[in-house]
């Protein structure tokens, strides 16, 4: 078995006005510290099996063809351990 | 840069060689590169109208019932009570193809901010959509998004959306449309204006920071979809409809203060264009000082801060010395806010970046002295070879209207406005899918608006003149079915290229048939949005001039289980009769959905409209509803007779019921065509037993064709002896069903 | 009698419940803010619904450590009527005054239609008006109203007779073709043990009057009247 | 400068709407290798500074105070290398 995982978030300089509520709400609950907050979308998918190049041009597919708005998002692709 | 560069920078942002010129000449000297983006952006097409305006002119834009007609943010209208209402529709299409859903949502935003910008409250929204063939590969995504956009927009920010329309046509493959009208109520004494008045008043930066997002939007609404389009592409501008509420409460909070001198809020081309066209109404001047404008990205320059199409921002000129209020009430609801300028005497625009004069304009060049084109205009020849229709009567009817039933174009938009919040504030007396146009009660009043939205683009592109006239028909009849009377409209002219001569040809034609038929109705024009360049790889749209029209109703009176006064399109019970008025011409069959879906064919000609016959009809349904004669009323339109028959058989709620039709098979050469031709100016009426001499003779009186088509039956079976025998069920399936195909 | 009807950023049918309790029910209203430490001295608190804080993170997420939510909670726990609609249930549950959570509707898309509820237990001072076992028409609008708990949170809802609405068939069946959203065992709306507190995606306020065509709704808030 | 992840997924056990829809759109593309889809949401956390240790900490809190729902949600913390 094989997992792996696409984590997707907007651009650089594409708004995230989800980011600056959590933000503003950490501040408010006193976690001045955070400088930046981000938010994005984790999708983790598990194939029976197959070798992590050849998944991974699968996974680029999917992510062009679905996953992915290219027009405001940004994605990378990680492979993970079994679990 | 040397002036060349500059001339090619230009060149680059839109302005043509010409039009360079023209800058160098009422300047005197060269433009900066931020001067440069400022004025390519308000001598945008989207801006300036400069291809539209000589033809806008000839719309009839006075009334008294007019409080505030184009030239505002939005227009305004007087429904009594001393309340106006304000209302404007807006076209978003370029952005909506790259990004459907936010392109969509900043749309929705940037239509309620215009409505709110005058101190209007929203109470509701409607759209009206294009999109490709429903079996184009990119339609469902763009679909989806489109109509995902708009919900997550509007519901978000509390506004119900009542209603609108969608239709699917090749026309638009490469360029879809979106409109958005919102309408909002305010005393109509208590309107606010995008003015900018007394020297040395301070004018604040309200709302969200600025960022990259939208650069250049107007000038890429103004210019065809190509392979460059990619480039240009400029970051895409996110909606963010909770900032939106936000700053709706917080303007209208402060609205109910002394504070304000003038508002507006930063549409297509921002910062730029808010405070040029404020300082235009106001024959004054705005300096601004780039470096006090809140942003949220670093190192931004003005001329990125000038342009930027950021959502969700306002600007507000305050009278000098109450500027506490707006810190009071803009923190109190989180936004951002700083004091970025001051009006001044001197007409100029002028931006200060670092302490240094980046902009210095004198802004009558970006407004009075920008371009005007009265473009060539030229009849197209596609219509010397326009065919009249050839159809043959169908084998089997009964089929060929469950089939009509499901076309993309008719059937049931209820997977549609169910993900739209069509009931927050409770107004919402006729819900979409309910009656011809949505009905909303004023909330604290028992005054009540019906509003819709109607262009049906195929008639346009075989009449552009008659196809606009009976837009606006059709506008005027959906606000007479439900009882009220019709007081104004909102358009969007939705066109192609405009160096096309024969777009030019079609516009203008366009226009002068709009404004006919708003003289005859006694709907003036009291704002619109012009959207030129809807052309993908030179192939232009069909015409779609979007009429959207609002009408009042005096008072809904509370009955017995429900409200009085008005009139939803569904049959109500068994032995009620039903009766058509109007006259059916089976030879307006040109443009119809029917012989688009059985011969894909368009026909010659749309159907022809009698303006006088048309007001009878419609004068006769209002006033039969206020008699409480009516029980439905419902208008024949796309799919024609037959398509209003089963939808008022269907009813919203799925409590089918069934119609026997009465008439004399033999008077009518061929049932097809008389069911399904779409002649204008019928109206399908339902009335008890007992009220129906009593309706027929009124319909005499005042000269209006009636025919008694049958009775509503308990059994859910549409019955024409000899014709036709359907049951309802199959007509409500196929209805549901029709948009199903999109999410497969 | 007096009710708060607490405003959040974002909340969007604070008018509505405003209208509904003053014009309809004839109670006097007194808003409350966010930000406010404090509650007014009212006899009950209305959560209205709408997107606070742009649902964003999760619904009801951000208002949950909104200062104003500290008070309701001390009014509830004295036992003081709390009804949260539709975002005001999101935000109940966010704060722990009701079990479970929101999950996204089951077709993740927005739903704004007529749903018909039937009444489970007449005990909470907002169904005390209405009979056991009636069918309400009232209306949804929302895109995460699929409530969650673990089964054996379920059964524990089911043993304290928590569970006050589920959505039925006009005939008052809770079969999975009425259920509009995938929420576990058709629950439209839940109770506290103690059952003054109240949490439901339908909108009462939104069929509480002839002139909308639907005035079933109205009962609710007329039922915290006659128990007063 | 620190930054950080929280990854926020759906409890195994319960019912991940958007996984499943994610999973059928993936299948009817074609991708049928995929077994399983679940889709969850990332914070991405930027911080003037701090240990690790310090940190993991504090968006502990975080996490159990505001950003993730434990009746429904799990969590996962990690630690990115500046870029
Ligand atoms: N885009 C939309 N958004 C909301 N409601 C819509 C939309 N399109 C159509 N509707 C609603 O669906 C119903 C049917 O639309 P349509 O077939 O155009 O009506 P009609 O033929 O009576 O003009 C109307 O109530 C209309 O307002
Ligand atoms: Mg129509």
């Amino acid at each position: 078995m094989q997992r792996a995982r696409v984590l997707i978030r907007n651009k650089p300089g594409v708004f995230d006005p989800q980011g600056k509520v959590v933000h503003s709400g950490l501040r408010r609950l006193g976690h001045e510290s955070v400088q930046d907050v981000r938010v994005g979308k984790v999708i983790d998918l598990r194939f029976a099996s197959g070798s992590p190049d050849e998944l991974r041009a699968r996974i680029e597919r999917m992510c062009s063809e679905f996953l992915v708005n290219p027009v405001i998002e940004d994605y990378t692709i990680q492979f993970l351990d079994e679990e | 840069m040397n002036n060349l560069d500059k001339r090619r920078f230009a060149a680059s942002h839109g302005v043509s060689d010409e039009e360079y010129e023209r800058v160098l000449e009422v300047l005197g000297r060269e433009p900066s590169m931020t001067e440069i983006g400022v004025v390519s952006a308000m001598w945008s097409e989207h801006c300036s109208y400069k291809s539209s305006r000589v033809h806008l002119k000839k719309f009839p834009t006075t009334g008294p019932q007019v409080v505030q007609g184009p030239g505002e943010n939005a227009g305004a209208v007087d429904i009594g009570g001393g309340l106006a209402a304000v209302f404007k529709m807006e076209s978003h299409n370029h952005p909506s193809y790259i990004e459907p859903y936010q392109g969509a949502a900043t749309g929705v935003g940037g239509i309620l901010r215009d409505v709110f910008t005058m101190g209007a409250r929203p109470i509701a929204s409607l759209n009206s959509l294009r999109f490709g063939a429903i079996d184009h590969a990119r339609t469902p995504y763009l679909f989806h998004g489109v109509v995902g956009g708009i919900a997550g927009y509007g519901n978000c920010v509390g506004v119900p959306t009542v209603g609108g329309e969608i239709y699917f046509d090749a026309s638009y493959n490469g360029n879809i449309l979106v409109n958005v009208f919102t309408v909002g109520v305010c005393k109509k004494d208590e309107i606010f204006l995008g003015v900018a008045r007394g020297v040395g008043n301070p004018v604040f930066y309200v709302g969200a920071g600025t960022g990259r997002d939208g650069i250049h939007g107007a000038t890429m609404a103004s210019a065809q979809f190509s392979d460059q389009t990619e480039e240009k592409r400029p970051t895409v501008q996110v909606g963010d409809p909770f900032r939106e509420k936000l700053l709706l409460e917080a303007c209208l909070e402060l609205m109910k203060t002394d504070v304000i001198v003038g508002i507006q809020d930063m549409g297509a081309a921002g910062l730029t264009s808010s405070s040029v066209e404020m300082a235009d109404r106001g024959k004054l001047g705005i300096r601004i000082d780039a470096d006090k404008i809140p942003v949220r990205e670093e190192n931004m320059s003005a001329y990125e801060m000038l342009l930027s199409e950021s959502q969700e921002r306002m600007l507000i000129v305050v009278e000098r010395g109450k500027e506490d209020a707006i810190a009071r009430i803009f923190d109190k609801w989180e936004l951002e806010w700083a004091q970025i300028g001051e009006v001044i005497a001197e007409q100029r625009f002028e931006v200060y970046e670092k302490g240094e004069l980046a902009c210095d304009l004198p802004v009558s060049l970006l407004t009075s002295a920008a371009p005007q084109y009265d473009r060539p205009r030229k009849r197209p020849a596609y219509l010397d070879a326009l065919k009249p229709a050839v159809i043959d009567a169908p084998d089997d009817l009964g089929q060929a209207f469950v089939e009509l039933m499901a076309s993309p174009n008719i059937c049931s938009r209820a997977s549609v406005y169910k993900q739209f919040d069509h009931m927050v504030g409770i107004g919402t007396v006729v819900r979409p899918g309910m009656g011809d146009a949505a009905v909303v009660r004023i909330p604290g009043t028992e005054q009540a608006l019906a509003i819709t939205v109607d262009c049906n683009s195929r008639f346009c592109y075989l009449d552009p003149r008659e196809g606009a006239k009976l837009a606006v028909a059709e506008c005027a009849r959906n606000i007479s079915c439900v009882g009220a009377t019709p007081l104004g409209i909102t358009d969007c002219l939705n066109f192609g290229d405009p160096t096309h001569p024969e777009v030019m040809w079609q516009f203008s034609e366009a226009v002068e048939g709009m404004s006919e038929a708003c003289i005859a109705f006694d709907t003036p024009v009291v704002s619109g949005n012009v959207s030129l360049y809807n052309a993908s790889f030179d192939k232009d749209i069909y015409p779609t001039p979007t009429v959207a029209m609002v009408g009042n109703f005096s008072r809904l009176l509370e009955g017995p289980g429900r409200a009085q006064g008005y009139c939803d399109a569904s049959f109500k019970g068994e032995g009620d009769r039903v009766v058509l008025f109007g006259r059916t011409d089976t030879n307006d069959i040109g443009g119809s959905e029917y012989l688009w879906t059985r011969a894909a064919q368009l026909g010659q000609r749309p159907p022809r409209l009698d303006l006088e016959l048309e007001k009878a009809v419609q004068r006769l349904v209002r006033d039969s509803i206020a008699q409480g004669l009516l029980l439905s009323a419902h208008d024949c339109a796309d799919g024609g007779l037959g398509v209003t028959l089963a939808e008022c058989c269907i009813g919203a709620e799925g409590h089918a019921l069934g119609l026997n039709i009465e008439m004399d098979i033999d008077t009518i050469a061929r049932a097809d065509l008389f069911l399904f031709c779409e002649s204008p100016s019928r109206i399908v009426v339902s009335v008890r037993e007992a009220d129906l001499s009593a309706l027929v003779s009124q319909a005499e009186a005042a000269g209006v064709p009636s025919t008694v088509i049958g009775t509503v039956t308990a059994l859910p079976r549409l019955v024409w002896p000899g014709v036709l025998d359907l049951p309802t069920g199959d007509l409500q399936h196929a209805h549901k069903h029709g948009l199903s195909r999109l999410d497969a | 009698m007096k009710v708060a009807v607490v405003v959040f950023p974002g909340s969007n049918c604070e008018r509505d419940c405003e209208h509904v309790l003053e014009n309809v029910i004839g109670a006097s209203v007194v808003r409350a803010w966010h930000r406010d430490h404090e509650l007014p001295k009212v006899d009950c608190v209305v959560l209205p619904g709408g997107f606070s804080y742009g649902d964003y993170l999760r619904a009801g997420a951000v208002s949950k450590i909104s200062p104003i939510m500290k008070a309701v909670s001390e009014f509830a726990f004295s036992g003081g009527p709390v009804i949260g609609i539709c975002n005001g249930f999101q935000v109940l549950l966010e704060c722990g005054l009701l079990p479970g959570a929101m999950l996204r509707n089951r077709s993740l898309r927005f739903v704004c239609k007529d749903t018909f509820v039937r009444c489970a237990t007449e005990r909470t001072p907002f169904t005390s008006g209405l009979s056991l076992g009636e069918v309400l028409k009232l209306p949804i609008a929302h895109a995460e109203g699929n409530y969650y708990v673990d089964a054996e949170e379920l059964r524990a809802l089911q043993d304290n007779d928590q569970i006050v609405f589920q959505y039925t068939s006009g005939d008052g069946e809770a079969n999975d073709g009425a259920n509009p959203n995938g929420s576990i065992f058709n629950i439209a709306g839940v109770c506290n043990r103690a059952g003054n507190v109240l949490g439901m995606m339908p909108h009462p306020e939104r069929a509480a009057e002839d002139v909308l065509g639907n005035s079933g709704g109205a009962a609710l808030f007329a039922s915290i009247i006659h128990t007063l």
